[in-house]
Protein backbone atom coordinates (compact mmCIF):
# COMPACT_ATOMS: atom_id res chain seq x y z
CA UNK A 1 0.00 0.00 0.00
CA UNK A 2 1.30 3.33 -0.70
CA UNK A 3 0.52 6.65 1.17
CA UNK A 4 -2.02 8.60 -0.97
CA UNK A 5 -1.14 12.62 -1.31
CA UNK A 6 -4.31 15.50 -1.62
CA UNK A 7 -3.31 18.92 -3.33
CA UNK A 8 -6.23 21.38 -2.76
CA UNK A 9 -7.04 24.74 -4.08
CA UNK A 10 -3.87 26.14 -5.63
CA UNK A 11 -1.56 23.67 -4.35
CA UNK A 12 -3.54 21.91 -7.51
CA UNK A 13 -2.07 24.00 -9.91
CA UNK A 14 1.31 23.93 -8.71
CA UNK A 15 1.18 20.02 -8.19
CA UNK A 16 -0.03 19.97 -11.56
CA UNK A 17 -2.63 17.38 -10.36
CA UNK A 18 -5.04 16.90 -7.61
CA UNK A 19 -3.69 13.54 -6.19
CA UNK A 20 -0.33 11.39 -6.02
CA UNK A 21 0.90 8.40 -4.41
CA UNK A 22 4.26 7.88 -2.97
CA UNK A 23 5.83 4.75 -1.60
CA UNK A 24 9.00 5.06 0.83
CA UNK A 25 10.31 2.42 2.36
CA UNK A 26 9.86 3.59 5.42
CA UNK A 27 7.42 5.98 7.31
CA UNK A 28 8.26 9.51 6.44
CA UNK A 29 8.28 12.40 8.96
CA UNK A 30 7.45 15.82 7.72
CA UNK A 31 10.97 16.68 7.29
CA UNK A 32 11.25 13.38 4.52
CA UNK A 33 7.46 14.18 3.31
CA UNK A 34 9.47 17.60 2.04
CA UNK A 35 12.12 15.54 0.88
CA UNK A 36 10.15 13.40 -1.32
CA UNK A 37 8.30 16.40 -3.16
CA UNK A 38 11.05 18.28 -3.48
CA UNK A 39 12.07 15.05 -5.58
CA UNK A 40 8.95 15.22 -7.56
CA UNK A 41 7.71 18.58 -7.43
CA UNK A 42 8.91 22.26 -7.87
CA UNK A 43 10.52 24.46 -5.11
CA UNK A 44 7.41 26.88 -5.35
CA UNK A 45 5.12 23.49 -3.95
CA UNK A 46 7.65 22.55 -1.06
CA UNK A 47 7.93 26.04 -0.02
CA UNK A 48 3.95 26.84 0.18
CA UNK A 49 3.15 23.28 1.75
CA UNK A 50 6.00 24.04 4.08
CA UNK A 51 4.61 27.38 5.08
CA UNK A 52 2.13 28.55 8.06
CA UNK A 53 -0.42 28.80 5.66
CA UNK A 54 -0.87 25.74 4.14
CA UNK A 55 -2.98 23.52 6.46
CA UNK A 56 -2.56 19.13 7.10
CA UNK A 57 -4.62 16.75 7.62
CA UNK A 58 -3.42 13.14 7.99
CA UNK A 59 -6.41 10.31 7.22
CA UNK A 60 -9.28 13.43 7.34
CA UNK A 61 -7.74 14.74 11.04
CA UNK A 62 -6.66 17.91 10.55
CA UNK A 63 -3.13 18.09 12.55
CA UNK A 64 -2.32 20.78 15.10
CA UNK A 65 1.63 20.48 14.54
CA UNK A 66 2.70 19.52 10.98
CA UNK A 67 5.95 19.10 12.24
CA UNK A 68 5.42 16.36 14.29
CA UNK A 69 3.72 14.18 11.89
CA UNK A 70 4.95 10.68 10.92
CA UNK A 71 2.87 9.04 7.55
CA UNK A 72 3.21 5.35 6.01
CA UNK A 73 1.59 2.52 3.78
CA UNK A 74 -2.07 3.50 3.62
CA UNK A 75 -2.32 6.52 5.18
CA UNK A 76 -3.64 9.87 3.34
CA UNK A 77 -2.34 13.25 3.81
CA UNK A 78 -3.55 16.49 2.56
CA UNK A 79 -2.15 19.37 1.84
CA UNK A 80 -4.79 22.19 2.95
CA UNK A 81 -4.50 26.43 1.87
CA UNK A 82 -6.43 28.94 3.21
CA UNK A 83 -10.11 28.43 2.51
CA UNK A 84 -12.08 30.87 -0.16
CA UNK A 85 -15.36 29.11 0.09
CA UNK A 86 -19.33 30.00 -0.08
CA UNK B 1 -31.29 18.98 14.75
CA UNK B 2 -29.91 20.87 12.25
CA UNK B 3 -30.28 20.30 8.63
CA UNK B 4 -26.88 20.07 7.09
CA UNK B 5 -25.98 19.20 3.75
CA UNK B 6 -22.60 19.51 1.23
CA UNK B 7 -24.44 18.61 -2.37
CA UNK B 8 -22.89 17.95 -5.65
CA UNK B 9 -25.76 18.67 -7.76
CA UNK B 10 -27.96 21.65 -8.36
CA UNK B 11 -30.67 22.21 -5.94
CA UNK B 12 -33.98 24.15 -5.67
CA UNK B 13 -33.95 27.30 -3.05
CA UNK B 14 -37.66 27.54 -3.09
CA UNK B 15 -38.56 24.58 -2.73
CA UNK B 16 -35.92 24.27 0.17
CA UNK B 17 -37.27 27.04 1.87
CA UNK B 18 -40.93 26.24 1.51
CA UNK B 19 -40.64 22.74 3.03
CA UNK B 20 -38.17 24.18 5.91
CA UNK B 21 -41.35 27.26 6.66
CA UNK B 22 -43.84 24.38 6.58
CA UNK B 23 -41.94 21.98 9.11
CA UNK B 24 -41.53 25.04 11.53
CA UNK B 25 -45.07 26.51 11.46
CA UNK B 26 -44.45 27.38 15.74
CA UNK B 27 -41.61 29.36 14.72
CA UNK B 28 -43.05 32.71 13.63
CA UNK B 29 -40.16 33.87 11.27
CA UNK B 30 -37.63 32.61 9.27
CA UNK B 31 -34.55 34.69 8.26
CA UNK B 32 -32.10 33.17 5.32
CA UNK B 33 -29.62 33.86 2.89
CA UNK B 34 -29.09 32.25 -0.46
CA UNK B 35 -26.04 32.92 -2.48
CA UNK B 36 -25.65 32.83 -6.20
CA UNK B 37 -23.09 32.68 -8.84
CA UNK B 38 -22.57 36.56 -9.80
CA UNK B 39 -23.21 36.90 -13.26
CA UNK B 40 -21.61 39.43 -15.24
CA UNK B 41 -18.02 40.15 -14.49
CA UNK B 42 -16.81 38.12 -16.87
CA UNK B 43 -16.86 34.77 -14.61
CA UNK B 44 -18.17 32.00 -16.61
CA UNK B 45 -18.04 28.98 -14.32
CA UNK B 46 -17.25 28.54 -11.31
CA UNK B 47 -16.10 24.87 -8.86
CA UNK B 48 -15.89 24.95 -5.53
CA UNK B 49 -13.86 22.15 -4.15
CA UNK B 50 -14.07 20.03 -0.50
CA UNK B 51 -11.82 17.76 1.00
CA UNK B 52 -14.65 15.35 2.40
CA UNK B 53 -13.08 14.15 5.04
CA UNK B 54 -13.06 17.45 6.50
CA UNK B 55 -15.72 19.78 4.86
CA UNK B 56 -19.09 18.54 5.86
CA UNK B 57 -18.44 17.50 9.38
CA UNK B 58 -17.03 20.73 10.24
CA UNK B 59 -20.40 22.33 8.75
CA UNK B 60 -21.79 19.91 11.47
CA UNK B 61 -19.97 21.32 13.51
CA UNK B 62 -21.09 24.84 12.70
CA UNK B 63 -24.76 24.00 12.94
CA UNK B 64 -24.07 22.19 16.42
CA UNK B 65 -22.65 25.64 17.37
CA UNK B 66 -25.24 27.67 15.66
CA UNK B 67 -28.01 26.19 17.77
CA UNK B 68 -25.86 26.23 21.18
CA UNK B 69 -26.03 30.12 20.60
CA UNK B 70 -29.30 30.99 19.62
CA UNK B 71 -33.22 30.09 20.54
CA UNK B 72 -33.81 28.19 17.13
CA UNK B 73 -36.50 25.99 15.84
CA UNK B 74 -34.96 24.73 12.88
CA UNK B 75 -31.75 25.50 11.17
CA UNK B 76 -30.84 24.51 7.46
CA UNK B 77 -27.33 24.48 5.75
CA UNK B 78 -26.86 23.70 2.04
CA UNK B 79 -23.90 23.95 0.28
CA UNK B 80 -22.83 23.37 -3.19
CA UNK B 81 -19.61 21.75 -4.09
CA UNK B 82 -18.70 21.02 -8.29
CA UNK B 83 -19.21 23.46 -11.26
CA UNK B 84 -21.45 26.37 -11.01
CA UNK B 85 -22.62 28.77 -14.03
CA UNK B 86 -23.90 31.99 -13.53
CA UNK B 87 -27.03 31.77 -11.38
CA UNK B 88 -26.63 28.88 -9.86
CA UNK B 89 -27.36 28.86 -6.15
CA UNK B 90 -24.28 28.32 -4.20
CA UNK B 91 -25.03 27.71 -0.25
CA UNK B 92 -28.81 28.18 1.62
CA UNK B 93 -28.97 29.60 4.88
CA UNK B 94 -32.39 29.33 7.00
CA UNK B 95 -32.74 29.92 10.96
CA UNK B 96 -36.51 29.27 11.98
CA UNK B 97 -37.44 31.07 15.41
CA UNK B 98 -39.88 32.36 17.22
CA UNK B 99 -37.75 35.83 17.58
CA UNK B 100 -36.71 37.85 14.80
CA UNK B 101 -33.65 39.05 16.38
CA UNK B 102 -32.83 35.35 16.53
CA UNK B 103 -33.18 34.03 13.26
CA UNK B 104 -30.92 36.81 11.79
CA UNK B 105 -28.23 36.64 13.79
CA UNK B 106 -28.08 32.76 13.40
CA UNK B 107 -28.07 32.64 9.78
CA UNK B 108 -25.63 36.00 9.78
CA UNK B 109 -23.18 33.94 11.93
CA UNK B 110 -23.35 31.04 9.81
CA UNK B 111 -22.87 32.50 6.43
CA UNK B 112 -19.93 34.47 7.82
CA UNK B 113 -18.51 31.21 9.20
CA UNK B 114 -19.11 29.18 6.09
CA UNK B 115 -17.38 32.26 4.36
CA UNK B 116 -14.16 32.30 5.99
CA UNK B 117 -13.87 29.00 7.60
CA UNK B 118 -15.61 25.95 5.54
CA UNK B 119 -13.08 23.99 3.83
CA UNK B 120 -13.85 25.14 0.14
CA UNK B 121 -11.40 26.35 -2.05
CA UNK B 122 -13.62 28.19 -5.46
CA UNK B 123 -11.64 29.22 -8.59
CA UNK B 124 -13.16 30.95 -11.13
CA UNK B 125 -13.47 30.46 -15.21
CA UNK B 126 -13.08 33.86 -16.96
CA UNK B 127 -11.94 33.64 -20.57
CA UNK B 128 -11.41 30.52 -20.23
CA UNK B 129 -8.80 30.31 -18.12
CA UNK B 130 -9.57 29.05 -14.64
CA UNK B 131 -8.03 30.45 -11.40
CA UNK B 132 -7.93 29.73 -7.72
CA UNK B 133 -9.30 32.63 -5.95
CA UNK B 134 -7.94 33.87 -2.49
CA UNK B 135 -9.31 34.50 0.66
CA UNK B 136 -11.17 37.83 0.64
CA UNK B 137 -9.99 40.13 4.04
CA UNK B 138 -13.94 41.40 4.28
CA UNK B 139 -14.31 37.79 5.01
CA UNK B 140 -11.86 38.14 8.02
CA UNK B 141 -13.33 41.42 8.64
CA UNK B 142 -16.65 39.72 9.21
CA UNK B 143 -16.40 37.15 10.77
CA UNK B 144 -14.26 39.20 13.72
CA UNK B 145 -17.72 40.49 15.22
CA UNK B 146 -18.08 37.59 16.76
CA UNK B 147 -16.05 37.13 18.73
CA UNK C 1 -36.66 50.30 -7.55
CA UNK C 2 -37.94 48.61 -4.74
CA UNK C 3 -41.30 46.28 -5.17
CA UNK C 4 -43.63 46.73 -2.33
CA UNK C 5 -47.27 45.24 -2.06
CA UNK C 6 -49.65 45.47 -0.01
CA UNK C 7 -51.68 41.90 -0.55
CA UNK C 8 -55.11 41.28 0.83
CA UNK C 9 -55.06 37.66 -0.41
CA UNK C 10 -52.52 34.74 0.03
CA UNK C 11 -48.73 34.89 -1.64
CA UNK C 12 -46.36 32.29 -1.38
CA UNK C 13 -42.94 33.49 -0.09
CA UNK C 14 -41.44 30.99 -2.34
CA UNK C 15 -42.49 31.68 -5.51
CA UNK C 16 -41.73 35.02 -4.82
CA UNK C 17 -38.45 34.75 -3.61
CA UNK C 18 -37.75 32.38 -6.56
CA UNK C 19 -38.59 35.43 -8.92
CA UNK C 20 -36.93 37.80 -7.22
CA UNK C 21 -33.60 36.04 -6.61
CA UNK C 22 -34.03 35.31 -10.97
CA UNK C 23 -34.28 39.37 -11.25
CA UNK C 24 -30.80 40.29 -9.76
CA UNK C 25 -28.47 37.65 -11.00
CA UNK C 26 -25.96 40.31 -10.55
CA UNK C 27 -26.65 40.19 -7.33
CA UNK C 28 -24.56 37.36 -5.82
CA UNK C 29 -26.75 37.37 -2.27
CA UNK C 30 -30.10 37.45 -1.13
CA UNK C 31 -31.31 38.00 2.39
CA UNK C 32 -34.72 37.25 3.52
CA UNK C 33 -36.83 37.02 6.06
CA UNK C 34 -40.29 35.75 6.22
CA UNK C 35 -43.05 36.15 8.99
CA UNK C 36 -45.82 33.47 9.23
CA UNK C 37 -48.71 33.22 11.84
CA UNK C 38 -47.42 31.14 14.50
CA UNK C 39 -48.95 27.66 15.27
CA UNK C 40 -49.70 26.90 18.47
CA UNK C 41 -50.45 29.16 21.98
CA UNK C 42 -54.09 28.42 20.85
CA UNK C 43 -54.24 31.56 18.27
CA UNK C 44 -56.88 30.31 15.81
CA UNK C 45 -56.57 33.33 13.18
CA UNK C 46 -54.84 36.55 13.16
CA UNK C 47 -56.48 39.67 11.46
CA UNK C 48 -54.20 42.54 10.58
CA UNK C 49 -56.37 45.81 9.93
CA UNK C 50 -54.61 48.89 7.65
CA UNK C 51 -55.50 52.48 6.58
CA UNK C 52 -55.41 52.36 3.02
CA UNK C 53 -54.29 56.15 2.74
CA UNK C 54 -51.86 55.40 5.06
CA UNK C 55 -50.09 52.35 4.87
CA UNK C 56 -48.83 51.28 1.72
CA UNK C 57 -47.44 54.68 1.14
CA UNK C 58 -45.40 54.19 4.01
CA UNK C 59 -44.17 51.39 3.19
CA UNK C 60 -42.96 52.65 -0.05
CA UNK C 61 -41.25 55.00 1.87
CA UNK C 62 -39.81 52.43 3.83
CA UNK C 63 -38.06 51.38 0.72
CA UNK C 64 -37.04 53.86 -0.44
CA UNK C 65 -35.08 54.60 3.03
CA UNK C 66 -33.74 51.31 2.94
CA UNK C 67 -32.54 51.48 -0.51
CA UNK C 68 -30.80 54.78 -0.21
CA UNK C 69 -29.53 53.57 3.59
CA UNK C 70 -27.55 49.83 1.70
CA UNK C 71 -25.81 49.61 -2.06
CA UNK C 72 -28.76 47.03 -3.01
CA UNK C 73 -29.35 45.45 -6.51
CA UNK C 74 -32.79 44.82 -5.58
CA UNK C 75 -35.81 45.04 -2.75
CA UNK C 76 -38.55 43.42 -2.62
CA UNK C 77 -41.30 43.68 0.71
CA UNK C 78 -44.79 41.92 0.81
CA UNK C 79 -47.17 42.93 3.41
CA UNK C 80 -50.33 40.82 4.05
CA UNK C 81 -53.63 42.19 5.17
CA UNK C 82 -56.56 40.88 6.71
CA UNK C 83 -57.85 37.56 8.23
CA UNK C 84 -55.38 34.80 8.36
CA UNK C 85 -54.58 31.42 9.66
CA UNK C 86 -51.70 29.59 11.78
CA UNK C 87 -49.04 29.02 9.10
CA UNK C 88 -50.22 31.85 6.47
CA UNK C 89 -47.55 34.09 5.52
CA UNK C 90 -47.83 37.72 6.62
CA UNK C 91 -44.86 39.40 5.61
CA UNK C 92 -41.32 38.46 3.08
CA UNK C 93 -38.89 41.08 2.67
CA UNK C 94 -35.82 40.49 0.16
CA UNK C 95 -32.56 42.16 -0.22
CA UNK C 96 -30.16 41.62 -3.29
CA UNK C 97 -26.70 42.94 -3.14
CA UNK C 98 -23.47 42.09 -3.90
CA UNK C 99 -22.39 42.58 -0.76
CA UNK C 100 -23.50 40.09 1.91
CA UNK C 101 -23.76 42.32 5.31
CA UNK C 102 -25.43 45.12 2.76
CA UNK C 103 -28.70 42.40 2.13
CA UNK C 104 -28.55 40.89 6.09
CA UNK C 105 -29.05 45.13 7.49
CA UNK C 106 -31.08 46.19 5.19
CA UNK C 107 -33.87 43.49 5.79
CA UNK C 108 -33.57 43.45 9.43
CA UNK C 109 -33.60 47.18 9.24
CA UNK C 110 -36.98 46.64 7.14
CA UNK C 111 -38.55 44.12 9.40
CA UNK C 112 -37.88 46.41 12.42
CA UNK C 113 -39.71 49.44 11.04
CA UNK C 114 -42.42 47.10 9.39
CA UNK C 115 -43.10 45.75 12.76
CA UNK C 116 -42.97 48.70 15.14
CA UNK C 117 -43.56 51.90 12.24
CA UNK C 118 -45.63 50.37 10.13
CA UNK C 119 -49.44 51.44 9.96
CA UNK C 120 -51.16 47.81 10.54
CA UNK C 121 -53.46 46.91 13.80
CA UNK C 122 -53.36 43.12 14.51
CA UNK C 123 -56.03 41.15 16.42
CA UNK C 124 -55.57 37.41 17.20
CA UNK C 125 -58.38 35.23 17.91
CA UNK C 126 -58.45 32.58 20.50
CA UNK C 127 -61.24 30.54 21.92
CA UNK C 128 -63.32 32.10 19.83
CA UNK C 129 -62.91 35.83 21.16
CA UNK C 130 -61.00 38.60 18.86
CA UNK C 131 -58.42 40.72 20.96
CA UNK C 132 -56.52 43.44 19.94
CA UNK C 133 -52.74 43.21 19.90
CA UNK C 134 -51.04 46.00 21.90
CA UNK C 135 -47.61 46.96 20.36
CA UNK C 136 -44.48 45.13 22.17
CA UNK C 137 -41.69 46.86 24.34
CA UNK C 138 -39.12 44.33 22.30
CA UNK C 139 -40.10 46.04 19.27
CA UNK C 140 -39.36 49.42 19.96
CA UNK C 141 -35.66 48.22 21.49
CA UNK C 142 -35.15 46.66 18.22
CA UNK C 143 -35.83 49.74 15.97
CA UNK C 144 -34.10 51.64 18.29
CA UNK C 145 -30.73 49.79 17.05
CA UNK C 146 -30.56 51.89 14.23
CA UNK C 147 -30.78 55.62 15.52
CA UNK D 1 -71.76 65.74 2.69
CA UNK D 2 -71.16 64.72 6.13
CA UNK D 3 -67.46 64.17 7.74
CA UNK D 4 -66.38 60.27 7.96
CA UNK D 5 -64.91 59.20 11.01
CA UNK D 6 -62.78 55.83 10.84
CA UNK D 7 -61.14 53.90 14.37
CA UNK D 8 -58.64 51.72 13.97
CA UNK D 9 -57.43 49.03 16.00
CA UNK D 10 -58.65 48.59 19.60
CA UNK D 11 -60.36 52.15 19.52
CA UNK D 12 -62.73 50.03 16.75
CA UNK D 13 -63.78 48.17 19.91
CA UNK D 14 -64.14 51.33 21.96
CA UNK D 15 -66.39 52.51 19.35
CA UNK D 16 -68.52 49.57 18.61
CA UNK D 17 -67.60 50.32 15.26
CA UNK D 18 -64.97 50.74 12.26
CA UNK D 19 -66.66 53.77 11.05
CA UNK D 20 -69.34 56.68 11.73
CA UNK D 21 -70.53 59.95 10.09
CA UNK D 22 -71.14 63.58 11.72
CA UNK D 23 -72.97 66.16 10.13
CA UNK D 24 -72.03 68.74 12.42
CA UNK D 25 -73.79 72.14 11.35
CA UNK D 26 -70.37 74.27 10.60
CA UNK D 27 -67.04 72.96 10.73
CA UNK D 28 -65.66 71.08 13.96
CA UNK D 29 -62.11 72.30 15.51
CA UNK D 30 -60.45 69.34 17.84
CA UNK D 31 -63.02 70.50 21.16
CA UNK D 32 -65.74 70.70 18.74
CA UNK D 33 -65.43 66.74 17.36
CA UNK D 34 -64.11 65.58 21.11
CA UNK D 35 -67.42 67.25 22.02
CA UNK D 36 -69.73 65.21 19.51
CA UNK D 37 -68.19 62.08 20.21
CA UNK D 38 -68.74 62.44 23.92
CA UNK D 39 -72.53 62.48 22.75
CA UNK D 40 -72.26 59.50 21.04
CA UNK D 41 -69.75 57.58 22.45
CA UNK D 42 -68.50 56.39 26.07
CA UNK D 43 -65.85 58.88 27.86
CA UNK D 44 -63.67 55.64 27.65
CA UNK D 45 -63.34 56.61 23.53
CA UNK D 46 -63.09 60.08 24.13
CA UNK D 47 -60.12 59.50 26.60
CA UNK D 48 -58.28 57.43 24.30
CA UNK D 49 -58.89 59.75 21.28
CA UNK D 50 -57.68 62.81 22.99
CA UNK D 51 -54.51 60.77 24.99
CA UNK D 52 -51.05 61.35 23.10
CA UNK D 53 -51.09 57.69 21.99
CA UNK D 54 -53.77 58.10 19.52
CA UNK D 55 -52.70 59.94 16.05
CA UNK D 56 -54.98 61.56 13.72
CA UNK D 57 -54.99 61.81 10.21
CA UNK D 58 -57.07 64.35 8.34
CA UNK D 59 -58.56 63.11 4.58
CA UNK D 60 -55.19 60.23 5.03
CA UNK D 61 -52.96 63.06 5.67
CA UNK D 62 -51.32 62.18 9.05
CA UNK D 63 -51.87 65.37 11.29
CA UNK D 64 -48.56 67.09 13.61
CA UNK D 65 -50.85 68.77 16.25
CA UNK D 66 -54.13 67.46 16.34
CA UNK D 67 -55.59 70.28 18.40
CA UNK D 68 -55.28 72.56 15.74
CA UNK D 69 -57.21 70.30 13.13
CA UNK D 70 -60.42 71.89 11.47
CA UNK D 71 -62.83 69.54 9.56
CA UNK D 72 -65.66 70.07 7.52
CA UNK D 73 -68.28 67.78 4.88
CA UNK D 74 -66.21 65.82 2.54
CA UNK D 75 -63.80 65.50 5.15
CA UNK D 76 -62.66 61.94 6.67
CA UNK D 77 -60.98 61.73 10.11
CA UNK D 78 -59.14 58.55 11.37
CA UNK D 79 -58.22 57.60 14.49
CA UNK D 80 -54.72 56.23 14.94
CA UNK D 81 -53.99 53.95 17.65
CA UNK D 82 -50.30 52.86 18.23
CA UNK D 83 -50.01 49.97 15.34
CA UNK D 84 -49.06 46.64 16.25
CA UNK D 85 -47.95 44.92 13.00
CA UNK D 86 -46.46 42.30 10.74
Amino acid sequence: MATKLIFLGRLEDLAGRAEDEMSPKAPLDWKGILEWLGDWYSSDLVDAVDGHRVKIAVNGALVADKSGIVVGDGDEIAFLPPVSGG
Amino acid sequence: MADVRLLTEPFDPAAELSAFAAAYPEAGGIASFLGQVRAGGGVEALELRHYAPLTLPAMRALGVQVQGRWDLDGLLVIHRSGVMNPGDPIVLVAAASRHRRDAFAAADFAMDHLKSESWFWKREQANGQWRWVEPREQDFEDIARWQ
